[in-house]
């Protein structure tokens, strides 16, 4: 068909009132967003004076090239699987508690949510110092085993600290698209899936998990990018004990003042990142 | 088609801007302002800008320099050294900043900062001998030391036991510290651990010979196993509440929390006698400040003896100002571990910005930590 | 002036042809159904008329009003969905006021006819419950009177009884037809089951690939199928292969030989006819010789109730035959030797 | 299996609720060192009205976290609306730069913010002879970028499973694209509209490296002087914020619940 059809014409005008619905966004980000990262981008190919400035000008390959040191792909190995642990037991935690919520009366549900959000509006480092107070040896799980006669537990400064701790902070992430898809669903599809004799775990697993989905990759996606790069939490619960991808990238930064190299790490796990969730989208048979 | 000529407008923007910037990395432009001006003492050209670490200064004397003056203090703050740098290379305008030492040889060489007009500041003559000429800007060109204090390990009596050797063998020996209930505590810190590191050694903590930094990185991971935590925030927290039994910090802070501890004797802190970190905060004024002359007067006032006697008593930490010391309370002038010992002294050093060494320190120490 | 026209209407998803050069006119008043098995461009050709779709070629009119590229919301025409659609957020009084108010009616005349909306769909006792507290039929009546209150020109109907139970079904169908009569407005109803359409409609088009293969009332479509199709997909058929002999008779491929009406164009024939047109007889029983006769034997026998169907092995052409259970019915059993016989008006002959 | 479930709720809900007692608790601490627990004090709360920095950090903190919701979430609802409801050309490059806040780590964003507003503000001030400084507008702007994104993730998963027909059957009724969004499309996704702000508000509450980096003079927030007091020491104050803080939004959900009398949903209540 040409573009002369007036069918054409119609698709023309209602693709240029998405484009004008985007719009602003659109150029919200591109301004905001997409110009300040083409920076991080030539910034990745200068060089670092002697001083930790950046030295433009002198457009060089080394940043990417230090990308190759078995150090770093001993760092991101190290983090993903940090990440994806965490992700998991995010998914395994909300995903029931989303759905408990989701099942309420309106109101009760919009008062759990909003107790779901209530904790992060208090201040981030005290939270996290309240875990260090929970995790070490006097806290109330050391105690637990102490009474029962199994000695002093720490898990502050484990990798049990971290996990706990970086669960604590991305949960909501997770909770919140969950609900939504929950919410959402149609649960008379549940009702027959009950009715064609599925078990409870079946219709599960056939109709209940797959209509829910989206939010299960919105909700995937919200906590294994950030987890990926967490920082703070390793160090405080974890004592830092090991290198993670979010203090290396913060250390050249703000400890090594080497920008080019951060730059280049950025760019790096930024590129790798939107491929996995291209390929989680297509894996998922939905388009990015 | 269509896709790529959408592309070109931001790329052109910033192609632009980088052309703005002349290419020089972001370093601002204007400097010539605020360098002409002339300031003479009390003069005051407008509110003051200033940028300190939280919880720096005693509001009062804030209130105080208000008052005398007439102006405004506008207070941010910044929560490393790196960050506050990176908002002076990028202009952001403001008229005083509290750099530690090896920040301010890195904002000296980078021309970050206006020359101090001495006229200004006849209260310099307050400081203390070894604080007119540090390695970090000689001569006192740029800045004035503002508080100071050293890097040393909190220890914690009853675990170590009495009679126990003022080395950083408590952190680093494994033979020691296994032993310690609960492990040691490093700073999270590149520099200060691997300066650590290399003290127990013998060599400066400002070595960049690369086997030297190689050799202090195995002390690091050989000590791993009993090393509990990387931790540059809660270190004295830790110490006090048992998590851990030495703790590598900051004076300052392990004293704070030694002293607001249930049982303050079980608790020490000490400088290894290899030797330890003396730090610097010091007040300096950027380039561009707007305000270069308040800034100035305010230089001169922190500096008057009663002014410096009252931020130590608040902030406890040690004061560079000679003049200060008879209102400092005795509490604080007689602990030899604010105040230590010529002797000690002795054994201090102040870390000194490496240039491209730099990479090699936080490369290493991420070495020595996987 | 027809109420619906659709003159030479083809609609294209990327390569796929969903409707293909239609053409069709709806008459005013008229219960009109379209159907077709899933996927012939039934839906699409409903989604045009409202507006959800716009044609790659051709015309739609409306009451001889071009409305092709219209959005929805300025069609004269309302829709009852599939999924009946009811906004969930609305109660049934609120969801049934939406159209009216959308028009921008004063408020109490919209609280009137909601009223006598939901009266005629007897729902006026649940107008304050949520969608999701109504039963299949009830949310089915909430989407017929949120549509037939705006009183449209024409309402379109997407498979509306599809989810309700048998029982439902024919009690709507009924309740459905009656409606249509009362309240006079064109509808065009879109559906898979012909035995709904059968049952409702004063005409009928049936489609298959995008095409409209024949048009015309249900006694048409059902006596008288023109193509093989159309025969197939409507009631239980008999398709009888065979060879024309000449303008009057066909030999089947068993080699018995049938007359016909009706003139064959090509050499190879198909006669179809209904199973309930057959009638069995015994050789004893002497059918006039006007009649058909095929010599078989029945190798099954289905007992249905209000009737009985055999299958007949007519010496390869097996015939199915359905006989009325009135009462002095021979009965015949499985391996009974007999003549399947019809009036050779009964049978027609379909093109492929 | 109800029964699980609420179990595995409350179980969440006490670990959700366990650090805040801890946190609400260490409050009362009379030492100055918050985890270092000495004697039951209220004393902290008393100061909160004398501490001129921390007040305007949090008078801050929620100027830029309120202004970066309401716009983020109006923002990343209509840019969900564009990517799940329309075709357009240049939506696939949209739709990854939708991405892209969310997968890049935050002090990249923050170095990459502050040297583009430094040149963007420098450009400006160069062409319009004005005097803008980096401060509250910036990190506000910085918030929104990276809010934008979260927003529409939230908001999409939820549009995602909108039964188009809803949608097609407002328009049937003759309500235009505005209406048919005002009255049927937005109370429908308006949970995932919620979602996306409460989460935006959390993530503006507690970011503190790239409002460190994109704020000027005057324009501390509450996480960055509370990152800056770990040289010398959190104090029991903050928690006293905290607590405030907690208590505050708690009040205003209890005030909305009480108001928002009607059984209606987040999304009900039209008329």
């Amino acid at each position: 068909m040409g573009d002369a059809s007036p069918e054409a014409a119609a698709a023309k005008a209602e693709a240029m009132r998405g484009f004008l619905i985007s719009l602003p966004s659109y150029l919200y980000l591109v301004l905001f967003f997409a110009v300040p990262f083409v920076i991080v981008l030539v910034y990745s190919f200068a060089s670092r004076s002697s001083t930790g400035r950046t030295v433009l000008g002198d457009w060089n390959l080394v940043s990417y090239k230090r990308l190759f040191d078995p150090l770093v792909a001993q760092i991101a190995f190290r983090s993903l699987w940090l990440a994806l642990a965490t992700t998991l037991l995010c998914l395994v935690v909300a995903y029931p508690f989303a759905y408990f919520i989701a099942t309420r009366t309106p109101r009760v549900r919009n008062a759990l949510l909003i107790l779901v959000m209530i904790p992060f509006w208090s201040n981030f480092l005290v939270r996290t110092y309240a875990w260090r107070v929970l995790l070490g040896s006097d806290g109330p799980v050391s105690q637990i085993t102490q009474v029962l006669g199994l000695g002093e537990t720490r898990l502050l400064f484990t990798v049990w600290a971290i996990l706990i701790g970086l669960v604590y902070g991305f949960l909501p992430f997770m909770v919140l698209p969950l609900y939504a898809a929950i919410e959402r669903m149609d649960w008379s599809l549940v009702e027959a899936a009950r009715d064609l004799y599925a078990s409870g775990w079946t219709a599960f697993r056939k109709v209940t998990w797959p209509l829910t989905t989206p939010g299960v990759i919105a909700g995937s996606i919200l906590v294994f990018i950030p987890a990926l790069g967490a920082y703070v939490t390793p160090a405080i619960l974890g004592g830092a004990r090991t290198v993670l991808l979010g203090d290396y990238i913060v250390d050249q930064f703000l400890a090594a003042r080497n920008w080019p190299y951060g730059s280049a790490l950025s760019v790096a796990l930024m590129t790798v990142m939107l491929f996995a969730t291209f390929v989680y989208f297509r894996a998922g048979g939905r388009n990015l | 088609m269509r896709r790529r000529t959408t592309w070109m407008v931001p790329i052109a923007v910033v192609g632009l801007m980088l052309a703005a910037c002349g290419g020089g990395g972001g370093a601002g432009g204007d400097t010539t302002a605020a360098a002409d001006t002339t300031c003479e003492l009390d003069q005051t050209d407008g509110n003051l800008n200033l940028y300190n670490w939280s919880d720096y200064i005693d509001p009062e004397l804030v209130t105080a320099f208000e008052e005398q003056y007439g102006v405004e203090v506008v207070e941010s703050f910044y929560e490393s050294n790196e960050a506050m740098l990176a908002q002076i290379q990028s202009g952001v305008s403001y008229d005083l900043i509290v750099p530690s030492d090896y920040m301010v040889s890195i904002m000296i060489e980078e021309e970050l900062l206006l020359p101090l007009q001495k006229d200004a500041i006849p209260n310099i003559a307050n400081l203390a001998p070894e604080f007119t000429d540090p390695p970090y800007d000689p001569g006192l060109r740029y800045s004035v030391a503002y508080q100071w204090g050293t890097t040393g390990l909190g220890v914690n009596l009853e675990a170590v036991g009495d009679a126990f050797v003022e080395s950083w063998a408590l952190v680093f020996d494994p033979e020691l510290t296994q032993n310690f209930p609960g492990g040691v505590s490093l700073l999270d810190d590149p520099r200060e651990t691997m300066g650590a590191a290399l003290k127990y050694l013998g060599y400066s903590l400002n070595d960049t010979d690369l086997d030297h930094l190689a050799e202090a990185r195995d002390v690091i991971r050989a000590a791993k196993p009993y090393i509990a935590t990387f931790d540059s925030d809660q270190y004295d927290e830790a110490l006090v509440n048992g998590e851990v039994s030495v703790s590598h910090g900051y004076s300052g802070d392990l004293l704070a929390a030694i002293w607001d501890a249930e049982n303050p004797d079980a608790y020490t802190y000490v400088i290894p006698e290899e030797g330890g970190t003396l730090w610097v905060d010091n007040m300096a004024i950027p380039a561009d400040a707007e305000h270069p002359c308040t800034a100035h007067t305010f230089v001169n006032f922190m500096l008057d003896g009663e002014n410096g006697a009252a931020l130590t008593n608040w902030t406890y930490y040690a004061s560079p100002n000679a003049a200060a010391e008879p209102h400092i309370l005795p509490e604080i002038l007689e602990d030899p571990t604010i105040y230590p010992s010529d002797e000690i002294r002795q054994r201090l050093e102040i870390i000194a910005d490496t240039g491209d060494y730099e990479i090699n320190f936080t490369d290493y120490f991420a070495q020595a930590k996987s | 002036m027809p109420a619906v026209e659709l003159i030479g209407v083809t609609k294209r998803f990327g390569e796929v042809i969903a409707v293909d050069r239609l053409d069709l006119a709806v008459d005013d008043g008229e219960f009109f159904s379209l159907l077709g098995p899933s996927g012939c461009g039934k839906t699409t050709t409903l989604r045009l008329i409202a507006g959800f779709e716009f044609p790659t070629a051709g015309s739609v009119r409306i009451h001889g009003r071009e409305v092709g590229l219209e959005p929805p919301n300025r069609r004269p025409v309302n829709t009852v969905f599939q999924s009946y659609a009811l906004f969930p957020h609305m109660t049934v009084a609120e969801n049934v006021a939406f159209g009216l108010e959308m028009r921008r009616l004063p408020s109490a005349e919209i609280a009137e006819r909601v009223r006598k909306a939901l009266d005629m769909v007897q729902l006026a006792h649940r107008a304050d419950a949520r969608p999701s507290q109504l039963s299949g039929g009830q949310q089915q009546r909430v989407a017929l009177a949120r549509a037939l209150v705006c009183e449209p020109e024409v309402l379109l109907l997407d498979e509306p009884l599809g989810a309700l139970d048998l029982k439902l079904r024919q009690a709507m169908q009924v309740e459905l037809k009656d409606l249509q009569e009362r309240v006079g407005i064109t509808f065009v109803y879109v559906t898979h089951d012909q035995q709904e359409a059968l049952t409702m409609s004063d005409r009928i088009g049936v489609m298959n690939e995008g095409r409209l293969l024949q048009v015309g009332r249900p006694e048409d479509i059902y006596e008288r199928p023109t193509s093989r199709f159309v025969a197939d997909f409507i009631g239980d058929i008999n398709l009888l292969e065979g060879r024309r002999v000449d303008s009057e008779t066909v030999e089947l491929v068993g080699g018995h030989k049938i007359r016909v009406l009706g003139d064959p164009s090509s050499s190879h024939v198909t006669v179809a006819v209904r199973p309930e047109r057959l009638e069995l007889m015994s050789d004893s029983d002497r059918p006039p010789d006007r009649l058909n006769r095929l010599p078989g034997r029945v190798i099954r026998r289905t007992y249905l109730g209000d009737v009985i169907g055999y299958r007949v092995d007519c010496g390869g052409v097996v015939v199915e035959v359905k006989e009325e259970n009135r009462s002095g019915l021979v009965v015949r059993q499985v391996g009974d030797d007999v003549l399947v016989v019809w009036e050779p008006e009964a049978g027609g002959i379909v093109v492929d | 299996m109800e029964r699980l479930l609420a179990a595995n709720a409350w179980a969440v809900f006490a670990f959700f609720y366990l650090p805040i007692l801890v946190l609400i608790v260490l409050s009362f601490n009379e030492n100055r060192n918050v985890n270092i627990w000495t004697g039951f004090s209220t004393r902290w709360y008393g100061e909160i009205l004398d501490n001129a920095d921390v007040l305007r950090a949090l008078r801050n903190s929620l100027v830029v976290a309120g202004v970066s919701t309401v716009c983020s979430t109006a923002l990343g609802t209509a840019a969900a609306l564009a990517v799940e409801r329309f075709r357009f050309r240049g939506r696939r490059l949209f739709d990854g730069l939708l991405y892209l806040p969310i997968i890049i780590p935050d002090v990249t964003m923050a170095v990459m913010m502050l040297l583009f507003f430094v040149q963007a503000l420098d450009l400006v001030n160069g062409l319009l002879g004005t005097r803008l400084n980096l401060g509250l507008a910036t990190i506000s702007l910085s918030h929104i970028a990276f809010n934008i994104s979260f927003v529409a993730v939230v908001v999409r998963a939820r549009l995602g499973q909108l039964d188009p027909a809803i949608e097609e059957a407002a328009a049937d009724l003759y309500a235009g694209r505005w209406q048919v969004f005002r009255r049927v499309t937005l109370p429908l996704i308006l949970p995932g509209v919620l979602g996306g702000a409460l989460l935006a508000l959390t993530l503006s509450l507690d970011d503190v490296v790239i409002t460190s980096f994109v704020s000027g003079p005057g324009s501390t927030t509450l996480p960055v002087y509370v990152f800056g007091l770990v040289r010398r020491g959190v104090t029991p104050l903050i928690n006293a914020v905290s607590t405030v803080m907690l208590l505050g939004s708690m009040l205003l959900v209890g005030l909305s619940l009480m108001v928002q009398r009607r059984p209606a949903t987040l999304g009900g209540g039209n008329r």
